[in-house]
């Protein structure tokens, strides 16, 4: 009898054990990355309706976050601010601005010579009441699923900054997804909140760093400074199920 | 042929409203969309609907829709072209409000999420109820979104074929119609009984217009105050209103005053079970006793001391032989009353012991005792119980009579009327008078003599059929209204919450353009209102809903004439037999007089006595259903005895289950030439020769959660007594399937409802830590026995157990928990009104699951209700007739060492800091191990995706149609709504618990920095200040409880309410002996016999069974004691 | 090695050679190897007969209710099943204890019994292994599948993620995943090595060009080499020594999701040993009703011998025994530990609501076994098939008593509940049975029925020393 | 020519029973060859000795299977439940060596496997699909019921015609020269 296999076949299953061994390191790196939040999430950045830049007005003007976002410290929600927040400025600034049209058209709805009185014939659907018109619609960039219950006040009244989870929004045109906000990037936060907590007045601050006088690392400064407050203030985020899912 | 017909305006019920879709096509909706959110009216068209709806979904904040969390659509938010001031996106707002009905305005706080009403609270400023609510109001926000409701105003088509086909029209047109009708002439209106006084005004002004008015409920709360008052001879009404909360002693004649039988159920339950509240042996002493004789088992009699089966027909003979027990008793002059009632009550002589303790007992406690009739006995019994509490004097301390207005005419003359043409034209709004009268109108001739008819009601239904339009009625939560209490003591507003979902029309608009007045009706109420509060303020009015008034109290009078004018030939019924029963005709625990037959929470809540779900059974008595067994082999209604029945190992089922499902024998029930066929429920405690019948079920004409539910009692009825005699059964040879929760009715000797009677109580406050296996096994806590409570909390210490536990205590650990939540339940407070069941299943977005998986035994119930019977007979094989019941709510434990957390592979199931059985459905896998693991049964598996498919269609998978959204709009965006494949259970209201938390901590913060000035670095804040104050935290089922079983709370705080209770000697854990260590433990109940009576037992029925099996040796002494 | 001498070596090797078998001879007509290898080779390599066909087909047409079975669940929930609460299992768990234990024979056979140097296992190890692997892929299924979202049926696997959050060890079913997966992994790698010589053989012996690289891939390149023989039969051993604590572990740890439970009749001490001695049973009760057949279609009765059936008969009736003494301890234990909530549950599954169940357990599993005290019933081949199979019944209505009485009347007698399959539930369950017989099918017509070289050396012409 | 066609790689015999290959072993291993195999349908007991090889090393690599199991499980259970993410589990300890032991007990088990089988597979340079022995015209008996002794080429002793008469002089039948042909 003869051999079957040629003699090359004997160093295959060496070649085989490294071949298959590549490429099982490969899928691991490609899922670790690829299929996870870091990648599906961060960066989202949809076109929005009317191409507001938080750059210019909470970078350059400096307006404070809480102005638009209203409902940030009393509710769980933020709050997108309703078109008449905007025409509080631009009923004098911009007043005409192309740009805004649709803002306008939401505010004023029915009330067409805008003088905000019912006047003849601006009552459309005939119920006695002066409707805006149709909402900005604003496509949603931050979500936790449906079955995370994330509640904006208790983090920002309790020194949280919006910097965290949202990064630096003042420096955004147009706002992108910047943090995964992951279950494991939550954890982390409320494992070692002394990383994250600040003064209550500098909560908006995007900018805001620790103080650095006796400290060179500005994290070893944030962390002498965060565990202060943690224990002033009793902060002891719930690192349970109960604390986010209801 | 008006019997037959289809949906509103389809051809098949199917397509319709399959989706928030095809829900916001209805015109109805669509202007609804424009009023409540204008920006998105203009959307609705074209292309862009199908998105509108995901956007409005989205503005909504519906949270939690199926759980996927992996793929994520874009979702657009809308705000506010000009935002509310008030409204603040993601914070639930409360409006006081009230639910109109025929027991009186239930003054109710609603919850509004975004404009959706979600929840429906008791309103704590109406003190008698004390923020409690019944089983209905809770379930009446379901009614607000079922999407077989009438969407708009209809018109009727009869078809060749007699089919009744609904065109939708607008209401206006419908309305102006109605304008050139009513100047006709003939007019009538019918309604059903209200205590709004919008109405009222109204009336007034109808009458002058020349239209007649009737008034007509199958159940007659007024019926009671209207014969009394005749018997007395008097013009108005005589409304007795007891108040219990000084009742020492009271006797109910068949008053089943703590039930939906009778009005006032809530602060009736609250007052009389205040007094029996049961902290120290002091308590124990000063406890009510409540003696009954009823025909039904009612929640009444299962909290009873001492409880007689007295057939209602039997009751004027039986009430008589109590008065006269009285009069000897206190030496009353009047000879020939005495001689009067004496024969009067001839027949009833074997109960003459029982009635002279009873009486004894009332005597003995002067001012202090009441007597109660229920409200369906002729006048001679209420005259009788009238005339009883004035001669103890029980007028104007325990008991109230307030006058009222005289009744309106009634169906019967409007009938006549119409047969004899003076009246032509008929207005029937709300109630069901077609359904509930068909027995003795025939409708069918009637609507051929009517010229016009229009029907003002909330869904298409049998009375819709003789009509020629239909109007759709507003949901109350969509319309103004105002009215008063049963009491008569306070006015309580109707505002609307939410606008109009559809084209409808309220009541009181609907009156007020009968009589051409054009106001509307916020306008109306708020004249009602500054006309009867003498210039108070409108907004603070309904803002407080409630609004003091004062009843017209009646100066009681000597009924001693009256009662002569009894005959004693009126009152001698024949006596009862097999072939001679009575029926006795109660309202639906589910479906109460029929208009909650289409409310799935009220089909699904078990029935508190029998158990039963989307069905009535007729209830009959164990000696009944032997006798017919005798009669009629194989009938199959009493199961044979097994093997461990007949060797007393456990009590025989009540009745046939196959493999798991009743087999109920149908029978044909024979009444004066009238019959229906309906299956039989044997029921313990029932008076021999009762049969239990209830109305509001089997309608022809209902949506589709009621359709093809159980059987109708109607035809029955003939428009006088609620009480039939001369019945007899006959079986037909089949049977059917009924859905009944609890299959075992005995607690078999196990101490886990644990009772005594107050001497025993007296003797030995801990008589509960002497009940069950942890008595005589070493102690569960081992070394740490003597620790606190507050202890044993937080550092949960290890007993004899071989591990070390993790401790939760501030220093020790980096998992603490400033709170530890615990929760009692008092057994003696529980009256099992259910309404703790509809609470959690409205808060917690618990799905409804059809007849069909209850049979399988899967309903979703978060909070189930036990009721166990115990009675002295210990034979195996019997069914016993008298019997005591026990209740018990029994929800997630919190076990501290939780046998379903240590078996769940995925880590879904844990234990939070604070001590909370935490389930974190997103990570559950679904291996129902936990389910089986837990020895209290409370876990509740997702088999099908309930809350995505119609429950008819579960078995169809992906292929099923979806539910109806407009549900959803219902659901508690707080709270996730849960997918199949996954666990869910109590979570002690945990999205409650951390508002709260959050609530607190927000506000401690923010009051330091606004006292600190600064930046808020140098605050201090204390684990005091982040602590919720006690009694902050109310769970769902607490809060509509109207006897304050239920008691949540922190138990690491000692002055907590809840520490408090647990310390209480009567505190016991359930299973004690397995070392769970639950957070809910159970206050033992309590029971208040008089020694005297002839059916005294020395210690409860339960207790006994429960010594019996533990310690076969004392069995001789045992029964030695009696 | 040192130099030694020839006699030293011959009084060494005295010393480790065991005792020959010197009643009854394993292999009958004194058979020569050429004989056996023909035999046994000649099943793999001869034409397909038609019967093989025809079994095949039918496996497969059942295998496919499993299939759609499990469509069917997963696509609509696991109320297909007639699951509810209380009884929260059911037939899927029944069914994987019963699977998993049919299983445990395989391994006894090649492992406990080659420790305890039983030759008469060589001619029966290799079919039974293969039914341990197979039986143990059937027995996976249900675990699998019975879970509400099987999709993230990953997530028992200690497996980093984004959610931080990892499986829970202290759950019985989480050591069930270890405990059911490493035993499958082992079974087949102790298969497959037992394998390879005889692959070698098939290579060697080969005419298409498909077998030869067929079993010449499998056969690793084997050469018969003494070397070679040297570090197989001490893996061998290990293996054997390894399995053996194992095929005890698994079923101890399947029982432990009944006995860690802390409900009535499940919290006993006494289910590791019970189970262990149920599945030994029930796992030769298969090996009798596959083999059987085998034997009379393959015509192997000078291999399997009446001494082999005898064998097999006895330790079935010994386990049986074994287990119909549990069945008896268990109530024993109830009525002494004075329990009354355990109390009942004794009563109740024998005279309760499943009493039917709890007595065809017992006539099938504790009184059937007791005719093979009777050399005429062991010889009695139909007969004693017959009987293998009610085994089988018997042990499966074992696991169903089990999980079905207790669960259905435990504590509190409001949640009492009553459980009965769906016709899903039964599909299911029988189309594991077609599953299971496609793959030993499969496993009849490709793979050495027998290991040569192990039915060779326990021949007498294995023996070096034998003067001839 | 043949020459260049392939090249020597052993001298092989054959021998009919089990018995006649175990004398044979002893001799040849007496004249000192190294380089030498003996082929058996079945392990011939005694044969390692015989041919003077030490105890196999495979118990090597299972002990080494075995600890990396356990000690890989007890990590495992350690990181997840005590170390990364603790969460209190029916109030029982984070970790504890004695509730996950099913877990490190099967672990070892299955490590220990592999390294049995591995360290087989490793010990017999397997696999090795191609082999000169192959070649030898019915090599294939001896998985059947023949036995072989083969001296390999590279053996010092090794000498054509000294070493063919030597293994018929230990009684080897059909001895002959393995060749390997060169493709």
């Amino acid at each position: 009898m003869r051999n079957i296999f040629p003699r090359w076949s004997n160093t295959v299953p060496l070649k085989l054990i490294v071949g298959l061994g590549m490429v099982g390191s490969v899928l691991v790196a490609g899922i670790t990355y690829y299929a996870t939040p870091k990648y599906t999430r961060v960066g989202y950045q949809p076109t929005q309706p009317v191409s507001y830049n938080h750059e210019f007005h909470a970078g350059e003007l400096g307006i404070d976050c809480r102005y638009c976002h209203t409902g940030v410290d009393k509710s769980s929600h933020a709050n997108i601010p309703g078109a008449n927040v905007c025409m509080s400025c631009h009923q004098n600034v911009k007043s005409d601005s192309a740009l805004l049209e649709p803002v306008r058209d939401s505010y004023y709805g029915e009330d067409a010579n805008k003088d905000g009185k019912l006047s003849e014939g601006e009552d459309l659907n005939g119920d006695g009441i002066l409707n805006a018109g149709p909402a900005i619609p604003w496509v949603r960039i931050h979500k936790a699923p449906d079955y995370v219950y994330f509640n904006h006040a208790i983090h920002v009244n309790r020194g949280i900054s919006c910097v965290e989870c949202h990064g630096r929004v003042d420096q955004m045109v147009e706002v992108h997804h910047d943090k995964h906000l992951s279950m494991a990037f939550c954890l982390d936060c409320h494992r070692n909140p002394e990383k994250a907590l600040r003064p209550l007045d500098e909560v908006t601050n995007l900018s805001w760093e620790a103080d650095l006088s006796d400290h060179s690392d500005p994290l070893i400064a944030q962390v002498h400074a965060g565990l202060e407050l943690k224990e002033n203030w009793g902060v002891n985020p719930p690192l349970s199920c109960t604390g986010c899912h209801r | 042929m008006i019997m037959q017909n289809n949906q509103p305006e389809l051809p098949s019920g199917k397509d319709y409203w399959k989706s928030l879709d095809s829900l916001a096509d209805t015109d109805g909706f669509k202007e609804w969309v424009s009023r409540e959110f204008p920006e998105g009216a203009s959307m609705l068209d074209g292309v862009q609907r199908r998105s509108f709806v995901k956007l409005m979904a989205a503005s909504f904040g519906l949270a939690g829709l199926g759980m996927t969390g992996c793929r994520r659509p874009e979702q657009v938010i809308l705000p506010y072209g000009k935002s509310p001031e008030e409204l603040i996106p993601g914070v639930p707002a409360y409006y006081a409000t009230s639910q109109p009905t025929s027991r009186g305005f239930q003054p109710l706080i609603v919850e509004s999420h975004q404009g959706r009403p979600t929840k429906v609270e008791g309103n704590p400023s109406y003190l008698p109820n004390g923020g409690s609510t019944d089983v209905y109001s809770q379930a009446s926000v379901l009614d607000l979104y079922d999407p077989d409701r009438a969407q708009g105003s209809f018109a009727r088509e009869t078809l060749k074929n007699g089919v009744n086909r609904w065109k939708k029209v607008s209401t206006d047109s419908v309305l102006d119609i109605l304008d050139d009708e009513v100047s006709e002439g003939k007019v009538a209106v019918l309604v059903n009984r209200s205590h709004s006084l919008v109405r009222q005004s109204l009336q007034k002004k109808i009458a002058s217009s020349g239209i007649q008015w009737f008034e007509h409920d199958a159940i007659d709360y007024t019926s009671a105050e209207n014969k009394l008052g005749k018997a007395l001879g008097l013009k108005k009404g005589l409304r007795a209103v007891p108040n219990l909360s000084t009742a020492k002693r009271v006797l109910s004649l068949d008053c089943d005053f703590l039930g939906n039988r009778e009005s006032n159920e809530l602060s009736n339950t609250r007052a009389f079970m205040s007094g029996r509240k049961v902290l120290n042996s002091a308590d124990a002493r000063k406890m009510n006793r409540l003696y009954i004789a009823e025909s039904d088992l009612s929640r009444t009699g299962g909290v009873a001391d001492h409880r007689l089966r007295v057939e209602s027909s039997q009751m004027i003979g039986f009430a008589s032989l109590v008065a006269s027990e009285l009069l000897s008793k206190i030496g009353h002059s009047d000879q020939s009353l005495k001689k009067h009632l004496k024969n009067l009550s001839s027949s009833t002589n074997s109960q003459k012991e029982w009635a002279s303790e009873a009486v004894a007992d009332l005597l003995s406690n002067p001012k202090k005792s009441v007597v109660l009739a229920g409200s369906h006995l002729p006048a001679e019994v209420q005259l009788l119980a009238y005339e009883m509490n004035r001669l103890l004097g029980s007028i104007g301390s325990t008991i109230n009579y307030i006058e009222v207005g005289a009744s309106a005419d009634s169906i019967l003359s409007l009938a006549s009327k119409i047969n004899n043409g003076s009246i032509e034209r008929l207005f029937i709004l709300g109630g069901n008078p077609v359904y509930q009268t068909k027995g003795f109108i025939n409708w069918e001739d009637l609507s051929k003599k009517l010229k016009f008819a229009v029907r003002l009601g909330g869904s298409i239904d049998e009375s819709s059929q003789i009509a020629n339009y239909h109007l759709g009625q507003s949901h109350y939560l969509e319309s103004w209204d105002l009215g008063t209490t049963w009491d008569q003591s306070f006015f309580v507003p109707v505002q609307p919450l939410i606008a109009p979902l559809f084209d409808t029309v309220s009541e009181a608009s609907f009156l007020s353009h009968l009589v051409g007045e054009k106001n509307d009706d916020h306008g109306l109420v708020k004249n009602i209102h500054s006309e009867y509060s003498n210039g108070g303020d409108f907004e603070d009015f309904l803002r407080l809903g409630v609004l003091a008034t004062k009843p017209v109290s009646f100066n009681s009078l000597d009924a001693t004439k009256a009662l002569l004018s009894i005959k004693p030939v009126e009152i001698k019924s024949s006596k009862l037999t097999e072939d001679n029963l009575e029926v006795v005709i109660i309202p639906d625990f589910h479906a109460h007089d029929g208009q909650y037959a289409n409310n799935g929470w009220m089909q699904e809540c078990p029935d508190p006595i029998s158990k039963l779900t989307w069905d009535n059974a007729l209830l009959i008595s164990p000696v009944l259903a032997n006798i017919l067994e005798s009669k009629h082999p194989g009938l199959g209604l009493l199961p044979k005895p097994t093997m461990l029945n007949k060797n007393g190992q456990i009590a025989p089922d009540a009745a046939q289950f196959d493999g798991g499902k009743q087999k109920a024998p149908i029978v044909t029930v024979n009444v004066g030439g009238k019959s229906i066929t309906a299956p039989l429920y044997v029921q313990p405690g029932l008076a021999d020769f009762s049969i239990i019948a209830t109305i509001g079920y089997g309608r022809s004409h209902v949506g589709r959660v009621g359709r093809g539910t159980g059987y109708d009692v109607t035809p029955l009825l003939s428009g006088e007594s609620l009480v039939l005699t001369g019945a007899s059964l006959q079986p037909t040879g089949d049977f059917k399937i009924l859905a009944n929760v609890q299959e075992h009715w005995s607690m078999e000797g196990r101490a886990i409802v644990r009772e005594a009677n107050a001497e025993e109580y007296i003797s030995d406050p801990g008589f509960a830590s002497h009940m069950g296996a942890e008595s005589h096994s070493p102690p569960m806590w081992g070394k740490d026995q003597n620790k606190s409570l507050q202890e044993k909390a937080t550092t949960t210490p290890r007993g004899n157990s071989a591990y070390e536990h993790p401790d939760h205590t501030y220093e020790k650990s980096d998992v603490f928990g400033i709170h530890q939540w615990g929760m009692t339940i008092d057994l003696n407070q529980c009256t099992g009104c259910s309404a703790c069941v509809v609470a959690c299943q409205s808060e917690n977005n618990i799905p409804v699951v059809g007849k069909d998986q209850v049979l399988r035994g899967r309903e979703m119930h978060w909070i189930r209700l036990d009721r166990y019977f115990s009675s002295t007979a210990r034979d195996g094989a019997e069914i016993p007739s008298d019997v005591q019941v026990s209740f018990q709510g029994v929800a997630c434990m919190h076990c501290e060492t939780a046998p379903c957390e240590s078996v769940c592979p995925v880590n879904a199931t844990v234990h939070d800091e604070e001590g909370l059985n935490a389930m974190a459905y997103n990570r559950c896998v679904g291996t129902r191990y936990c389910a089986n693991n837990c020895p209290y049964k409370v876990r509740r598996f997702n088999f099908f995706d309930w809350n995505k498919r119609k429950t008819d269609e579960l078995y169809q998978g992906p292929l099923g149609d979806k539910n109806d959204s407009s549900v959803d709009m219902g659901k508690n965006p707080d709270v996730t709504v849960r997918m199949r494949g996954v666990m869910e259970k109590c979570t002690y209201c945990v999205q409650r618990i951390q508002e709260s938390k959050i609530r607190t901590k927000v506000n401690a913060q923010q009051k330091a920095k606004f006292e600190s000035g600064k930046d808020g670095s140098g605050i201090q804040l204390s684990t005091q200040d982040l602590k919720v104050p006690d009694g902050t935290i109310k769970t769902a089922c607490q809060q509509v409880c109207p006897s304050d079983a239920i008691v949540f709370g922190d138990i690491s705080d000692p002055r907590s309410e809840v520490s408090k209770l647990k310390n209480n000697p009567r505190d016991y854990s359930v299973l004690g002996y397995l070392n769970t260590r639950p957070r809910t433990t159970f206050l033992a109940k309590v029971r208040n016999p008089n020694p005297k009576m002839p059916d005294f037992a020395s210690s409860p029925h339960s207790a006994r069974e429960y010594h019996d099996k533990a310690h076969p040796s004392h069995h001789g002494d045992e029964h030695g004691a009696h | 090695m040192s130099e030694v001498n020839q006699a030293e070596q011959h009084d060494i090797l005295k010393k480790v050679d065991p005792a020959p078998w010197k009643d009854v001879p394993l292999v009958l007509n004194n058979r020569s190897y050429k004989w056996v290898t023909d035999k046994i080779c000649g099943i793999v390599e001869s034409k397909t007969p038609t019967w093989w066909w025809w079994c095949f087909i039918t496996a497969l047409c059942i295998a496919s209710f499993t299939g759609m079975g499990l469509v069917y669940l997963v696509s609509t929930g696991v109320g297909v099943w007639g699951n509810n609460n209380p009884v929260n299992w059911g037939w899927a768990i029944v069914n994987f204890v019963f699977w998993i234990g049919i299983g445990h024979a395989g391994t006894l056979i090649s492992a406990v019994l080659c420790l305890l140097k039983q030759k008469w296992r060589t001619s029966i190890n290799r079919a039974s292994e293969a039914m341990t692997v197979f039986a143990v892929l059937c027995a996976g299924i249900f675990p699998l599948f019975h879970v509400g979202r099987v999709w993230f049926a990953w997530w028992l696997f200690p497996l980093p993620n984004a959610n931080a959050i990892w499986p829970q060890f202290r759950s019985p079913l989480e050591w069930d995943v270890f405990a059911v997966s490493t035993y499958a992994t082992v079974s087949i790698l102790f298969w497959y090595m037992g394998m390879i010589p005889d692959m070698a053989v098939l290579r060697d012996r080969a005419t298409q060009t498909w077998r030869k690289y067929f079993y010449g891939f499998f056969a690793m390149g084997w050469r018969n080499a003494n070397n070679h023989w040297r570090n197989f039969e001490m893996a061998y051993l290990l293996l054997a020594g390894l399995s053996t604590p194992l095929v005890l572990s698994v079923h101890t740890i399947v029982s432990f999701d009944f006995a860690v439970a802390n409900l009535p009749g499940w919290h006993t001490t006494i289910f590791p040993p019970y189970f262990v001695a149920g599945a030994i049973f029930s796992g030769f009760g298969m090996v009798l009703t596959l083999l059987l057949p085998v034997r009379a279609a393959f015509g192997l009765r000078d291999l399997i011998t009446q001494k082999h059936i005898d064998n097999m008969c006895m330790i079935t009736l010994a386990t049986g025994s074994l287990v119909g003494y549990a069945y008896a301890m268990e109530f024993f234990i109830a009525w002494y530990g004075a329990n009354s909530y355990e109390g009942f549950a004794f009563i109740n599954r024998a005279f309760g609501n499943y009493w039917w169940s709890y007595w065809i357990m017992i006539s099938c599993n504790v009184i059937c076994p007791q005719l093979f005290w009777f050399k005429k019933i062991r010889e009695n081949t139909p007969l004693v098939w017959i009987i293998s199979i009610f085994v089988n019944v018997g042990m499966w209505f074992e696991r169903f008593v089990i999980a079905n009485t207790t669960l259905s009347r435990d504590f509190l007698p409001s949640s009492w509940g009553y459980y009965s399959p769906t016709v899903v539930d039964i599909f299911t369950f029988f189309g594991t049975f077609g599953f299971f017989s496609v793959l030993f099918l499969l496993f009849l017509r490709f793979l050495p029925l027998m290991p040569m070289c192990e039915v060779k050396s326990v021949m007498p012409q294995a023996n070096p020393h034998a003067d001839h | 020519m043949s020459e260049v066609m392939d090249i020597k790689y052993a001298a092989a015999a054959t021998f009919d029973s089990a018995k006649d290959l175990y004398d044979a072993a002893g001799k040849v291993r007496e004249k000192g060859y190294k380089n030498w195999e003996c082929f058996s349908p079945i392990p011939v007991h005694g044969l390692d000795a015989q041919m003077g090889y030490p105890r196999s090393k495979v118990p090597r690599f299972t002990l080494a299977g075995g600890f990396t199991g356990f000690f890989t499980g007890m990590l495992i259970v350690w990181f997840m439940n005590e170390f990364d993410y603790p969460l209190i589990v029916g109030g029982k300890p984070y970790f504890s060596p004695i509730y996950p032991f099913p877990v490190f007990y099967e672990l070892t088990i299955l490590f220990a496997a592999f390294g049995t089988l591995f360290g087989m597979f490793f010990l017999n340079r397997l696999p090795q699909h191609n082999h000169p022995v192959f070649e030898h015209p019915d090599f294939g008996r001896t998985g059947d019921d023949q036995y072989m002794i083969v001296i390999e080429v590279e053996d010092p002793l090794f000498d054509d015609e000294e070493t063919l008469s030597f293994l018929e002089s230990v009684g080897g039948e059909s001895v002959q020269i393995i060749r390997e042909p060169i493709d």
